[in-house]
């Protein structure tokens, strides 16, 4: 269903849908361009290039709590699981590389065990892309690891910015529920409009963009190069900060721990936070064993996980290719020329 | 402006004479507009090294990440380390130098003057540039900076884009050097001293407290504004009560009774207290590098704290940082004249 | 060791903040200021029981740690009590004091906490009296401030 | 293989992963004293309603207000009324349960983790070797193969500890010792021990065993496992003979949280069971 929008009839359309969900957009505020929730009149613009921070936090926020536990002294503990409650929410200016990760967030918190806290997140929200129709960061690589800048997978609709107006595609049932809302906002998408698009999305991907030489060589190349002495090198700068990985749209590791609220009676939360494999007690065993402790071993870990293991057990690679990791990174650590580093050292 | 060259000559001669371990430098990067920290080993590499206004980062950090890392792998190479060293880095090395983390005879400083030039500031360039990614920026030598990105070019006022520190800054050369490069400035033609830190607190206490309130909410603990600190090389922080280093000597009782001074959780009160507990242990140590400030991924304004903490030092107490490598700290100093009238 | 009231708000409908007694955290050095408060207590000298007292051994020894995690626990004022200079046990311990408690206060009063809700004091073996004043002083600027929420941690 | 337990409203949905099921503790034994003493925990659940297990499987153990920590299940399968933990004194949930009192209240997830292929052994000799609270993970193993001695050819256990206080299962080593050949070893000499003195890689040197029709199957600190397999290998053992179970930190044991992969594998939900023919071409990172 391929409909056209009138860039002026934007903020009508937010005001429509925030009856029922909250509505978030790409904010510029602190020098940076995030997600924030749009209030009642503001306008939506969208020149934001890429969000500093992933659409990753509404499905995976930094801090869950899991349960509450309370127990009186001699009787057993109460659990109370809490299910994320909040409403459902609509967020535009979504980039094709965060939608292409929602899959792989999918893959992680749906398949094998369920994960009931990212599943009731992930039914009530609404991912409203934007296709790129010019390179957000130049750091982006989207291309080198199978996704274009117009992918729509993980995005319910998918937006292409034409001149004055909006080509508006509904790829799912959410999609389409969120489209017919405003129905009369938007006209039928004709011929003329497809032609357009095929256009610009043609343009997009001819755009230059960094580049991993030979993405299908650069497995192999890190499974043998486990054990070489580059990977120190490469990472003699990092701090070890986690900046990389909180940014990350498909990075998923996390802590559980108690935090208490009183003593007598027992009272307080289980809580799931954000974790992150470049802090050096991570893997820190009880015994002060700690299978990775140099940093070359920890960005080993990082840039294995996203183009070799995920490869091995979903044949898809888990990086997006957004280049958060690389223009974040406080020192200049960068996926791109460690994969092309790997990918050489294959070739010997 | 600083030759390079020289840099490039001094450091190759003190590779091929055998005299460091290596020289810790700046080079291009390849991640973004910011030049990136160089281990240089091979006197050939030393081509490489450049100097602009792109080398934000603070290389005293390495001088601690290298002590650390020799702890750990004992490496048998006992040879210095030659690292550039701004004015900022510099009085970072004395600090360390002053606690004597680092000895005087394990490091050899390259002092280079930013004369009346500056670093640039990542976040004011993207306020620039409204959010887009700058590819380059460089003097365009009449009071601008010309700044490049992928749809085009730009020239902005040097004041618009340096860093608030290189603004505020009134010694832009190291005092403690082995080599120096450069011509020491003393007037710089920017802003006064600690112009950014009165601004706010100047402010009324609830404003004070929104402003702050609004930007420890942000944080989400990534700890890159401590992992990058030089100052902050304590192996186990008080603030990581959930994950501390335990080695097979650490009993059990350790481990239970450990503490659990902030939550895990990056939740406002959480991260507040993390923030001034990392603050009060800067109180005379900080240099003002700005880096916790730069790498912060939310954009809290970090350096404010230490600087408020470094002017009460210096008003109060008459104490400046990294100046002299044998007076006495901060902390562990008193003199009669402290202010007394607090106290009732 | 007195046990502090539970703190009660109670709202009326003009919405004031009735009787609230406030959750006070006081620090006092072992040689002089918790001699002090033992001797107000002999004396039997009538003073508002809210100020929990920690006895350490010196003001020296109270890490900004502590007080600001007094103030994340939820205290509503946090005092440090010690000695007057030149009388401290160990010589130069209030000196030190002195100067870390003064940077603590700036930089709480900087992040916007109500700088009335944070007091250093000297109080000697023999002035009973003073800490009583100083407690009873505290609670009442403390009254007038309500709870503390800047920094408590949310429950 | 996750068994899908019964539902029980009244604690939560069945499908909450991270929900822990509450237990009993049915019966404290002191196995070692001390600072890094162990102890063996019976629980039951409340209720009944607990989750069925295998060999070499693990559970979550919950101490509200402390946090969690993976331990093996220490009781066979075929023990249907309690679930047996053996647990070390080392850290901050661990010292918790040992401050714990029969009857006190904690919770129980699981069970996690793949199991030891016992069925595929039968007819096998079996060569058990564990160094101290090693032998925990590998007991269920030792009590199902003489449970159906039948099934099971020859069966040797070699266990070793620090010194003889820290001997855990002492009891239950004796009685085994009709239905098995049993090797107890202590690192350094004592007055009193007539047994071999040494480290456990030494006393199965001492002893060589055969390795035809024999499955080894070995777990302790890790530098143990390490001269095991080598000295395993020397005496003829083929990589695919040679089992052991290996540790990672673990939070969530459900392969989400990132932390216990060793390679592409995720050790809470592949392993810890591995054969040495696995383990050998995954990266050194356990």
């Amino acid at each position: 269903m391929e409909m056209i929008l009138k860039k002026d009839r934007l903020g009508e359309w937010a005001a429509k849908l925030r009856g029922s969900a909250e509505v978030f957009a790409p904010v510029f505020a602190d020098d940076s361009w995030n997600f924030c929730k749009v209030e009642p009149g503001a306008e939506l613009t969208f020149d934001h290039g890429n969000t500093v921070r992933p659409a990753k936090g509404f499905v995976f926020p930094q801090r869950e709590v899991l349960y509450r536990f309370r127990q009186e002294s001699g009787e057993a503990p109460q659990l109370t699981p809490t299910l994320p409650a909040d409403g459902p929410a609509v967020v535009f200016g979504v980039r094709p590389c965060d939608g292409r990760a929602m899959v792989r967030n999918d893959k992680v918190f749906t398949c094998g065990f369920a994960d009931p806290y990212y599943q009731a997140r992930r039914d009530r929200v609404v991912f409203v892309g934007l296709a790129c129709n010019a390179p957000p960061s130049p750091n982006c690589f989207c291309l080198s690891v199978g996704g274009s800048p117009h992918a729509g997978d993980g995005l319910d609709v998918l937006m292409t910015e034409l001149d004055g107006r909006y080509h508006v595609k509904a790829l799912t049932a959410k999609g389409k529920e969120i489209a017919g809302i405003a129905e009369a906002l938007f006209d039928k998408a004709g011929a003329a409009d497809s032609s357009e698009v095929e256009k610009v999305h043609a343009a997009a991907r001819s755009h230059p963009q960094r580049s991993i030489a030979a993405m299908e060589k650069v497995a192999e190349g890190l499974k043998r190069n486990f054990d070489s002495p580059q990977w120190d090198t490469l990472a003699q700068a990092c701090i070890g900060c986690g900046a990389c990985t909180y940014l990350c749209p498909s990075c998923h590791c996390f802590d559980i721990n108690d935090e208490v609220s009183s003593h007598s009676p027992l009272a307080g939360e289980r809580v799931r936070t954000w974790d992150n494999c470049q802090f050096p007690e991570f893997t820190m065993h009880t015994s002060g064993h700690n299978p990775r402790n140099t940093t070359g071993a920890r960005l080993r870990q990082r840039i294995c996980h996203k183009l070799l293991y995920f490869v091995e057990n979903h044949n898809i690679q888990q990086c997006t290719g957004c280049g958060r990791c690389i223009s974040h990174c406080p020192v200049g650590i960068d996926i791109v020329r460690v994969a092309n580093v790997m990918e050489e050292a294959a070739g010997q | 402006m600083v030759a390079i060259e020289d840099i490039r000559a001094r450091a190759k001669e003190l590779l091929e004479s055998g005299k460091v371990r290596s020289v810790l430098g700046y080079r291009r990067g390849t991640a973004s507009v910011l030049a990136e920290p160089a281990f240089v080993t091979a006197p050939e590499d030393t081509a490489a090294l450049v100097l602009d206004a792109t080398c934000v980062e603070n290389l005293a950090l390495y001088l601690v990440n290298e002590k650390k890392r020799q702890k750990t792998q004992r490496s048998q190479d006992t040879r210095p380390l030659a690292v550039v060293a701004k004015g900022c880095d510099g009085r970072a090395i004395t600090v360390l130098l002053q606690e004597n983390y680092i000895k005087r005879d394990e490091v050899v400083i390259l002092g280079v003057s930013c004369e009346n030039g500056g670093m640039i500031d990542t976040h004011k360039l993207s306020r620039a540039l409204r959010g887009k990614a700058a590819t380059g920026a460089a003097f365009d030598g009449n009071g601008g900076i010309k700044v490049a990105f992928t749809a085009g070019e730009t020239t902005v006022p040097a004041a618009e884009v340096l860093a608030a520190r290189c603004l505020e800054c009134t010694k832009a050369y190291p005092l403690v050097s082995d080599y120096f490069f450069g011509d020491k400035i003393d007037e710089r033609s920017y802003s006064p001293r600690f112009t950014a830190v009165s601004a706010i607190a100047e402010k009324s206490p609830e404003e004070r407290s929104a402003f702050w309130a609004g930007h420890f909410e942000r944080c989400i603990r990534c700890y890159a504004c401590r992992a990058v600190c030089p100052m902050c090389y304590c192996d186990e922080c008080v603030v990581d009560s959930t994950s501390f280093i335990v080695n097979p000597t650490t009993s059990a009782d350790e481990k239970a009774c450990r503490i659990r001074w902030i939550q895990r959780s990056a939740s406002p009160s959480e991260n507040a207290m993390y923030h001034m507990v990392r603050a009060i242990h800067l109180a005379g140590r900080c240099t003002d590098c700005g880096e916790c400030e730069r790498v912060c991924p939310v954009n809290i304004p970090l350096r404010l704290l230490n600087t408020m903490l470094e002017r009460e030092a210096l008003e109060m107490f008459e104490y400046a940082p990294g100046l002299d490598p044998e007076q006495p700290s901060l902390i562990s100093s008193f003199r009669d004249g402290d202010p007394n009238d607090f106290i009732r | 060791m007195n046990k502090v009231p539970e703190a009660v708000e109670t709202r009326n409908d003009k919405n004031e903040v009735q009787d609230f007694e406030p959750k006070v955290v006081a620090f006092l050095c072992k040689w002089c200021s918790s001699a002090g408060s033992d001797l107000a207590g002999v004396s039997r000298l009538q003073y508002p029981p809210n100020a929990v007292p920690i006895q350490v051994m010196c003001s020296g020894s109270v890490s900004p740690m502590y007080i600001m995690s007094a103030f994340n626990k939820g205290a509503d004022g946090v005092l440090v009590s010690g000695c007057h200079p030149g009388d401290c046990h160990y010589l130069k311990g209030n000196f030190y004091a002195r100067r870390r408690i003064y940077l603590v206060q700036k930089l709480l009063k900087f992040i916007g906490l109500e700088p009335e809700r944070f007091r250093m004091s000297w109080v000697s073996a023999a002035e009973g009296v003073k800490y009583a004043e100083v407690v009873t002083d505290f609670v009442k600027d403390l009254k007038a401030l309500g709870p503390q929420r800047k920094l408590k941690a949310k429950v | 293989m996750s068994d899908k337990s019964s539902s029980s409203e009244a604690i939560g949905q069945a499908d909450n992963i991270y929900l822990p099921k509450l237990a009993r503790i049915a019966g404290i034994k002191e196995e070692v004293p001390g600072a890094r003493g162990i102890k063996t925990f019976r629980i039951e659940f409340l209720d009944g309603d607990g989750f069925e297990h295998d060999c070499g499987q693990c559970a979550m153990i919950s101490v509200f207000g402390k946090g969690e920590s993976m331990i093996s299940i220490a009781s066979p399968p075929s023990v249907k009324e309690y679930k047996q933990f053996s647990i070390m004194r080392v850290g901050r949930v661990t010292t918790a349960i040992h401050d714990m009192k029969a009857g006190d209240i904690i919770g129980v997830r699981g069970p996690y983790g793949n199991t030891f292929p016992v069925n595929d052994w039968k007819g096998r000799n079996l060569v058990f070797i564990g160094g101290g609270v090693g032998l925990a993970p590998i007991w269920p193993v030792i009590q199902t193969a003489v449970a159906n001695r039948s099934d099971f050819g020859k069966i040797t256990v070699f266990y070793g500890a620090r010194t003889s206080r820290d001997i855990m299962y002492a009891a239950e080593l004796e009685k085994l010792r009709g239905a098995a050949d049993v090797h107890l070893s202590v690192d350094s000499p004592e007055e009193g021990w007539e047994g071999y003195c040494g480290f456990v890689p030494a006393n199965i040197m001492d002893k060589p065993q055969s390795a035809d029709n024999a499955i080894a199957i070995t777990c302790g600190p890790p530098i143990m496992i390490k001269f095991v397999i080598k000295n395993l290998s020397e005496m003829g053992f083929s990589a695919e003979q040679i089992y052991t179970t290996i540790e990672n930190k673990m939070k969530c044991g459900v392969g989400k949280c990132g932390r216990c992969n060793a390679g592409k594998d995720y050790v809470c939900v592949k392993g810890p069971v591995y054969s040495w023919a696995q383990l050998k071409d995954m990266p050194q990172e356990y």
